[in-house]
């Protein structure tokens, strides 16, 4: 059972709507956006249920939630949302959201999922450009899945899918001054 | 030396809360032309209004300012009040502290008191400019126009002749009937759309006090309530309507295949054609666009076997004119197109049809004798889509409104579907049931109970081919699943949009209709049925999605208005209109070209008192004048005034704050 | 001759180095000089905007001051989503000249963002700027008898407001371009559909699922081949074929190939130049359906009562 | 001769005066019967709240409107003008707002030569139906007025 009636303002709710520029409110249960979605059975709660569930003001629920992590922003559903939400947008909110206050779903997918964006982040902030065996191989050892997709890198190494060497960018240092001042803009909101 | 009374309302606690009403009488008092001032609970109770008419009397007053609610609520009332005690009902102004002070300001008690006072303080400052003012009364003429001959124009003719007064029923397609013709049978009852309507529209045909106008529209509207000239073009329909018998061995020879629009193009017509067994009246027209004899001097089949020598290929537009004293406009609806849904594959599957085109199909007169088919291969379908809301209540891809009909013909539509294909399911998508009228829940539940269809909670999001199925994808939320049903038929329960046409119609009748092309009613709650123009008015879907019985009463509706406008021979009009003065005229007649009613002509008067010589200036005729105020503005030579805003009183009201 | 900035992308400098020579090939034919947009990076994909917001903005933002620096006025992508991460930086800069400001500090040593160069994915830019009349032109070698299915995913047409370009659902514009080339595009109903594409490595039961359904219903179509314009298209559509047939159960053999790689063969380039070694999916067997003839699909019995547009004399 | 003008341009706009702290302006807001005039009735009747600056004239369409009626309203006591009538195609006079739109145009043109701030008169449409869009007018122009400070404390200084 969820309580409610205890908490008349909805500042989760008004929150998301500042943070992703849409009035979730606007939502009218219809989902088309479920039905749209290619990843929304792999999702705890799908779109429609998210927006609810930010209607009924339940944050840490919503936050738990892996359906954010799942997103593949793809834009399917919000070009055919009736209310014209951007629920893409909203995922990213939430998911922003759920950043910022260092909430994280146990799922093991999710975190699976956080670490392949913070590995990649770390290479592009290292090479300005992203360099793709090193990414799987980091990416499998840090997930302790040492020996997955190994049964394609012979293959994909041998017909040249993946490049052994890796470019970088010239100005690397601009690049990591950028990331700096990025977070420093992250954090000064 | 003005006497203004002046009557502050409490309005209960409405304006009494958030106004300091004592205050701002106190206020009123400072003002040197108020020589009363007062205040009451409701003002406009008839303890109330005997306050004014004593005040009026006792104190000699010249004008009265009431400071209550908005004027559009009560300005009547409180004149009717003036009359009573014997003035001048137009001495009256009322300064609005409700909707423009109490009720927009409830934070700000001082504010609202202070607003409430400038308020009262303009429009006594307005009422010492005001004048005496008289009604004017101006003939009727006894005959009604009704455009539009579907259901809503039909009863509306039926019922504005009963009580005979002559009606010209002007109907722009081959004959009458609209789409209630096009329908199988009717919620919530199941009746037979056709053996309720066919009697009635013969009915309009024999009628002595109704004029049908079929293959016409109208061109033009002039004059005012009461007053109406309006030009009608009557269509070349090439045959001669008076000897034809409607035999139909022309219809039979025609070489010419044509989509039938009656049946939603499923079969074929021929060039020269009747829309359908019952139409009224029952004469073929020849459509122009298509017969090879008009397009290129080639064939006269038609000609060849009438034993009448009915057809005329010469025949001509002809122009008709008549006098009338009020318009019914009934124009009805259109579907809204559904190609944005390219989710949808709309257009690319034949076996996507809308519904009217499944109401053709099922209707035991119609292209496929009844049974729906599909339009790929011909084959009954046994697994049948619905999907409601196709286009309504969809910002993204169609309009924001609900379109009032769709759920009810859906269920009936299952129904119907169980009962022409036994072993067949229907599957309704559907976002909510509105059901909302008397037997309609209960028909609904027919179609659930009885007919067994599966209602799915939801939008669909995609249709696709597979194979000789279309598959459709949408979410139950009632489990949170998304489900796929393997379909042989989807019918799209598309919008009820206006016709393309309704706006210029709207124009050219000078009324007004909303952002979609519906026309706009004077009020939505308490004037339904009029529109803002005097002597106009709304029946049937023209004006916002209907159902057969709201269609009806409204139609109905429209007929007790006319018969109640003419039911003398002069009609009043509102005094507030222009009026020039011919001295300071110059005759520019910069006013002739803004007045959007030609109410303005020029005529000649003599150049000086008793000169020979004479000079152009412009005259309003009062019975046209509408009281817009366009020519006041325009006038570089201030010579033209409107009653009631005039000049002066704008001015007064603007200098006193 | 057309000037075109070109931004390749980490793909296609990376796993899909066939697109990017192929797409070369091609330029040349069509006369176009692509001048790759010095020292840029990369855009920062699906993981910048996933992790963090403002880093979302300035790496994309960093590759279009620096392509304002050229004096062309299109910039080109090769790669959907770097197309997707820099038009949709271009249009929120472009709209909030406030935030342009806030993001363009943390990268003043470039420059000024001025918002003067458009953005362009490949398959835009063919259609836009080059037109299929022209493409159709330089066909030497026509795909005659090849049925292609064209497989957009989701970021070359959306979102509609942020691509401007094409339908998001039922796009045909690759389709046109397949056609000119002389070969038949399949009516293909899930050209849209996500592939699934950045959780290639971390979900990867994800994108078998999402590109299984994709892959049967080309193969539904009656295709013998997919045409792609995106390298993580490529990449899970044909890396990824041989699980998805195992898990399926069923065999696909459907070669994915980039446009440009059908292009270039369509413009007299020898198959060699395809580098058809680079793909897990062979592709001869397919392309030897050139020069067949397709049996028109026997005309249907007339529907009884069937809707027909035009009027028509007995 | 230019460079005359704008001087006097920032003569009227820039009062030398400091506005008092408890200075309130006086908008005049002139609206038409059947759309405006019915839809602000709305905002009262749906209870939206909206700054109390603004004294309302009714008039029978926005095509009453002299530019007499703005330059007045500007000399005796107000500090901004609303001008507000049908949205276009909706005229309850068919073609009145066009009208009135067009001269308002040149009237504002005339005013800004002379010196006023454009968004010292300002022109909306809202229907009867649009009482949340009346009170978010109203909203707007007494924020943008306040902004540009008193206009007739300064003149009374003045003149
Ligand atoms: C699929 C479907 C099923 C339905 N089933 C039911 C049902 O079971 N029960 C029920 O109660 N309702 C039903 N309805 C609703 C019903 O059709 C309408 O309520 C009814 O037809 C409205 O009548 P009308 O006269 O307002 O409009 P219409 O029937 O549209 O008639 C308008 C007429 O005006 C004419 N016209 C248009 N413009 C002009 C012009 N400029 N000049 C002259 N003439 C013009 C048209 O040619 C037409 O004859 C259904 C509707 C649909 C779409
Ligand atoms: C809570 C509520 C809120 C509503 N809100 C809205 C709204 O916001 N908007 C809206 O459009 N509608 C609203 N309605 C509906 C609205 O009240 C009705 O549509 C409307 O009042 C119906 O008017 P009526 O004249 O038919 O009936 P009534 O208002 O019931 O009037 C019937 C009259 O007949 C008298 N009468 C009864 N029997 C006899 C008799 N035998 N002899 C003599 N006199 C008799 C009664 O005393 C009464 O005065 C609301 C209704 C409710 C219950
Ligand atoms: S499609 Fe839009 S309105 Fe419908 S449920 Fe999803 S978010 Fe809500
Ligand atoms: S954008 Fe996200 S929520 Fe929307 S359909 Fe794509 S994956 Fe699902
Ligand atoms: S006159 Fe108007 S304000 Fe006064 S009591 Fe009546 S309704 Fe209320
Ligand atoms: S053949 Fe002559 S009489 Fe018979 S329906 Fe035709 S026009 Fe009329
Ligand atoms: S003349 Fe025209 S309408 Fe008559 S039969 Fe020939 S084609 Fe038909
Ligand atoms: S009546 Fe029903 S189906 Fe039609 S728009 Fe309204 S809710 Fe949708
Ligand atoms: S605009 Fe004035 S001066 Fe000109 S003709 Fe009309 S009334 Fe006379
Ligand atoms: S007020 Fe003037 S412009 Fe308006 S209707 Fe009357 S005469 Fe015509």
């Amino acid at each position: 059972m969820i309580a409610l009636g205890q908490q008349i303002e909805n500042k989760f709710l008004t929150a998301v709507n500042k943070k992703s520029g849409n009035n979730i409110l606007d939502c009218y249960q219809c989902g088309k956006c479920v039905s749209t979605c290619p990843v929304s059975s792999f999702m705890d709660f799908p779109p429609r249920e998210i927006m609810q569930m930010i209607k009924l003001g339940l944050k840490d629920e919503t936050y738990m939630a892996n359906s954010m992590w799942f997103c593949l922003t793809c834009a399917a559903c919000s070009g055919r949302c009736p209310r014209e939400i951007d629920i893409p947008r909203v995922m990213e909110s939430i998911r922003h959201l759920a950043i910022e206050e260092n909430v994280n779903p146990d799922d093991p997918h999710v975190k699976n999922i956080r670490k392949f964006h913070e590995i990649f982040l770390d290479m592009v902030r290292r090479y300005g450009r992203n360099y793709e065996l090193r990414m799987m191989a980091e990416f499998n050892i840090r997930t302790r899945n040492l020996f997955k997709d190994m049964h394609l890198a012979p293959k994909a190494l041998l017909k040249g899918k993946i490049p052994i060497g890796h470019e970088k960018v010239k100005s690397a240092k601009a690049i990591q001054r950028m990331f700096k001042l990025a977070e420093k803009l992250e954090n000064t909101k | 030396m003005a006497r203004v009374g002046v009557f502050v309302c409490f309005c209960g606690a409405n304006i009494a809360d958030f106004v300091d009403v004592p205050a701002v009488v106190e206020e009123a008092k400072k003002i040197k032309e108020v020589k009363y001032a007062i205040d009451y609970k409701y003002m406009c109770s008839d303890p109330g209004q005997g306050m004014i008419r004593d005040a009026i009397v006792a104190h000699r007053l010249t004008s009265i300012v009431v400071a209550a609610c908005s004027p559009r609520m009560h300005e009547k009332t409180f004149r009717k009040a003036l009359s009573d005690a014997g003035m001048n009902p137009y001495l009256l102004e009322v300064a609005n502290i409700r909707e423009h002070s109490s009720w927009v300001h409830q934070k700000d008690k001082k504010a609202a008191t202070e607003k409430s006072s400038d308020l009262i303080r303009m429009a006594v400052a307005k009422s010492i400019a005001n004048e005496q003012l008289h009604e004017i009364s101006v003939p009727v003429t006894k005959r009604a126009l009704v455009i539009g001959g579907g259901i809503a124009g039909i009863q509306a003719a039926l019922d504005i002749a009963d009580a005979r007064i002559p009606v010209v029923l002007v109907e722009k397609s081959p004959s009458i009937g609209g789409k209630m013709a096009q329908l199988d049978e009717t919620f919530p009852t199941l009746d037979c759309s056709q053996c309720i309507l066919t009697p009635k529209m013969v009915d309009v045909a024999s009628h002595p006090y109704i004029e049908l106008l079929p293959y016409s529209e109208v061109l033009e509207l002039d004059g005012y309530v009461g007053n109406y000239k309006v030009k009608i073009k009557r269509k070349a329909s090439y045959v001669n309507f008076d000897t034809c018998t409607g035999c139909g061995a022309c219809w039979q020879k025609c070489p010419v295949k044509v989509p039938n629009e009656f049946n939603m193009g499923i079969d074929k017509r021929k060039a020269i054609y009747s829309p359908f067994p019952q139409a009224v009246p029952n004469k073929p027209v020849i459509d122009a666009e298509h017969c090879t004899m008009l397009l290129k001097g080639k064939c006269g089949i038609c000609a060849k076997v009438c034993e009448k020598g009915s057809i005329d290929y010469a025949m001509q537009d002809e122009i008709i004119e008549r006098e009338i004293g009020a318009v019914v406009v009934a124009t009805g609806y259109d579907l809204w197109d559904p190609k944005p849904y390219e989710e949808y594959g709309v257009g690319r599957y034949k076996d996507i049809i809308t519904s009217l085109e499944f109401e053709r199909m099922v209707s035991a007169s119609g292209p496929t004798g009844g049974v729906p088919l599909r339009p790929s291969d011909g084959k009954i379908p046994k697994s049948v889509v619905f999907i409601k809301c196709v286009g309504s209540r969809d910002e993204a891809k169609g309009i924001e409104y609900c379109s009032k009909i769709c759920c009810m013909y859906t269920a009936k539509h299952a129904i119907l579907l169980h009962h022409k294909v036994h072993d067949s399911h229907a599957y309704i998508f559907y976002m909510d049931i509105r059901a909302a009228g008397k037997g309609y829940e209960e028909f609904v539940k027919r179609a659930q109970v009885e007919t067994g269809a599966t209602y799915l909670r939801g939008r669909v999001s995609k249709i696709y081919q597979k194979g000789e199925k279309l598959m459709v994808r949408g979410e139950d939320a009632q489990i949170g699943q998304v489900v796929e049903v393997e379909a042989d038929l989807v019918v799209l329960a598309t919008a009820v949009y206006p016709y393309k046409d309704n706006p210029e119609l709207a124009r050219l009748l000078g009324i007004s209709y909303d952002k979609y092309g519906f026309l706009s009613e004077a009020h939505p709650k308490l004037r339904p049925v009029e529109t803002a123009k005097a002597g106009i008015f709304l029946a049937g879907c023209t004006q916002a999605p209907k159902d057969i019985p709201e269609t009806v009463a409204q139609a109905s509706a429209t007929a007790a208005k006319v018969c109640g406008l003419f039911s003398g021979d002069t009609i009043l009009k509102d005094p507030m209109i222009s009026k020039v003065n011919t001295d300071y005229c110059s005759g520019c007649q910069n006013c002739v070209t803004v007045c959007p009613y030609q109410a303005i002509v020029t005529e000649e008067i003599p150049l000086g008192h008793g000169s020979k010589e004479i000079r152009t200036v412009a005259k309003i005729n009062e019975g046209v004048c509408q009281g817009c105020g366009s020519c006041v503005a325009i006038c570089r030579s201030m010579a033209i005034d409107l009653a009631g805003f005039t000049d002066m009183q704008i001015i007064n009201e603007i200098v006193s704050i | 001759m057309t000037k075109l900035t070109y931004f390749p992308g980490c793909s296609a400098h990376g796993t899909s180095e066939e697109f990017d020579s192929t797409l070369k090939l091609v330029m040349k034919s069509l006369d176009v000089e692509m001048e790759e947009l010095p020292d840029w990076n990369c855009c920062g994909a699906t993981s910048a905007h996933v992790m963090t917001e403002n880093l979302a903005l300035a790496l994309p933002l960093r590759n279009l001051v620096l392509a304002e620096k050229l004096d062309n006025k299109t910039m080109g992508i090769a790669c959907a989503s770097c197309y997707s991460r820099m038009k949709s930086t271009k249009v929120e800069m472009d709209n909030h000249p406030e935030l342009a400001k806030k993001i363009n500090s943390t990268i003043v040593e470039e420059g000024e963002y001025k918002g003067d160069v458009d953005v362009k994915s490949m398959l835009q830019f063919f259609y836009e700027d080059i037109g299929t009349e022209t493409i159709a032109g330089k066909v030497t070698y026509p795909l005659k008898g090849l049925k292609i299915a064209c497989y957009y995913g989701c970021l070359l047409t959306r979102p509609k407001n942020i691509t401007q370009f094409d339908s998001p659902e039922y796009p045909m514009s690759m389709d046109n371009i397949v056609e000119a080339l002389g070969a038949t595009a399949t009516p293909f109903d899930f050209k849209t559909e996500c592939c699934g594409a950045s959780f290639s490595i971390s979900d990867t039961e994800i994108v078998l699922s999402l590109s299984g359904t994709i892959l049967e219903m080309a193969k539904e179509s009656g295709a013998h081949l997919i045409a792609v314009a995106c390298p993580l298209c490529q990449s899970n559509l044909d890396m990824r074929q041989p699980d998805i047939a195992k898990k399926r159960g069923k065999k696909f053999d459907l070669p994915v190939l980039y446009i440009t790689q059908l292009m270039a063969l369509a413009f007299g380039y020898p198959l060699k130049d395809l580098k058809p070694s680079k793909h897990i999916i062979p592709i001869e067997q397919a392309l030897s359906h050139i020069g067949e003839e397709i049996a028109t699909p026997e005309v249907k019995k007339k529907p009884k009562k069937a809707v027909e547009a035009e009027s028509e004399v007995e | 001769m230019e460079t005359e003008v704008k001087e006097k341009i920032v003569s009227i706009e820039k009062p030398h005066l400091e506005a008092p702290a408890d200075w309130q302006p006086v908008i005049m807001g002139i609206l038409c019967n059947w759309c405006s005039y019915a839809g602000s009735d709305l905002t009262g009747t749906s209870r939206l709240q909206y700054p109390p600056n603004i004294r309302i004239i009714r008039v029978p369409c926005s095509s009453r409107v002299d530019p007499w009626f703005i330059i007045k309203s500007l000399q005796a006591s107000a500090d901004g003008v609303l001008i507000s009538g049908c949205h276009p195609g909706d005229c309850h006079y068919i073609s009145g707002n066009y009208y009135a739109r067009r001269r308002f145009l040149v009237t504002k043109k005339l005013l800004n030569f002379v010196g006023f701030h454009e968004n010292r008169v300002q022109f909306s449409w809202v229907s009867a139906a649009e009482g949340p869009k009346f009170a978010k007018v109203v909203s707007k122009v007494t924020e943008d007025i306040k902004k540009l400070g008193p206009l007739h404390l300064y003149k009374k200084e003045n003149i």
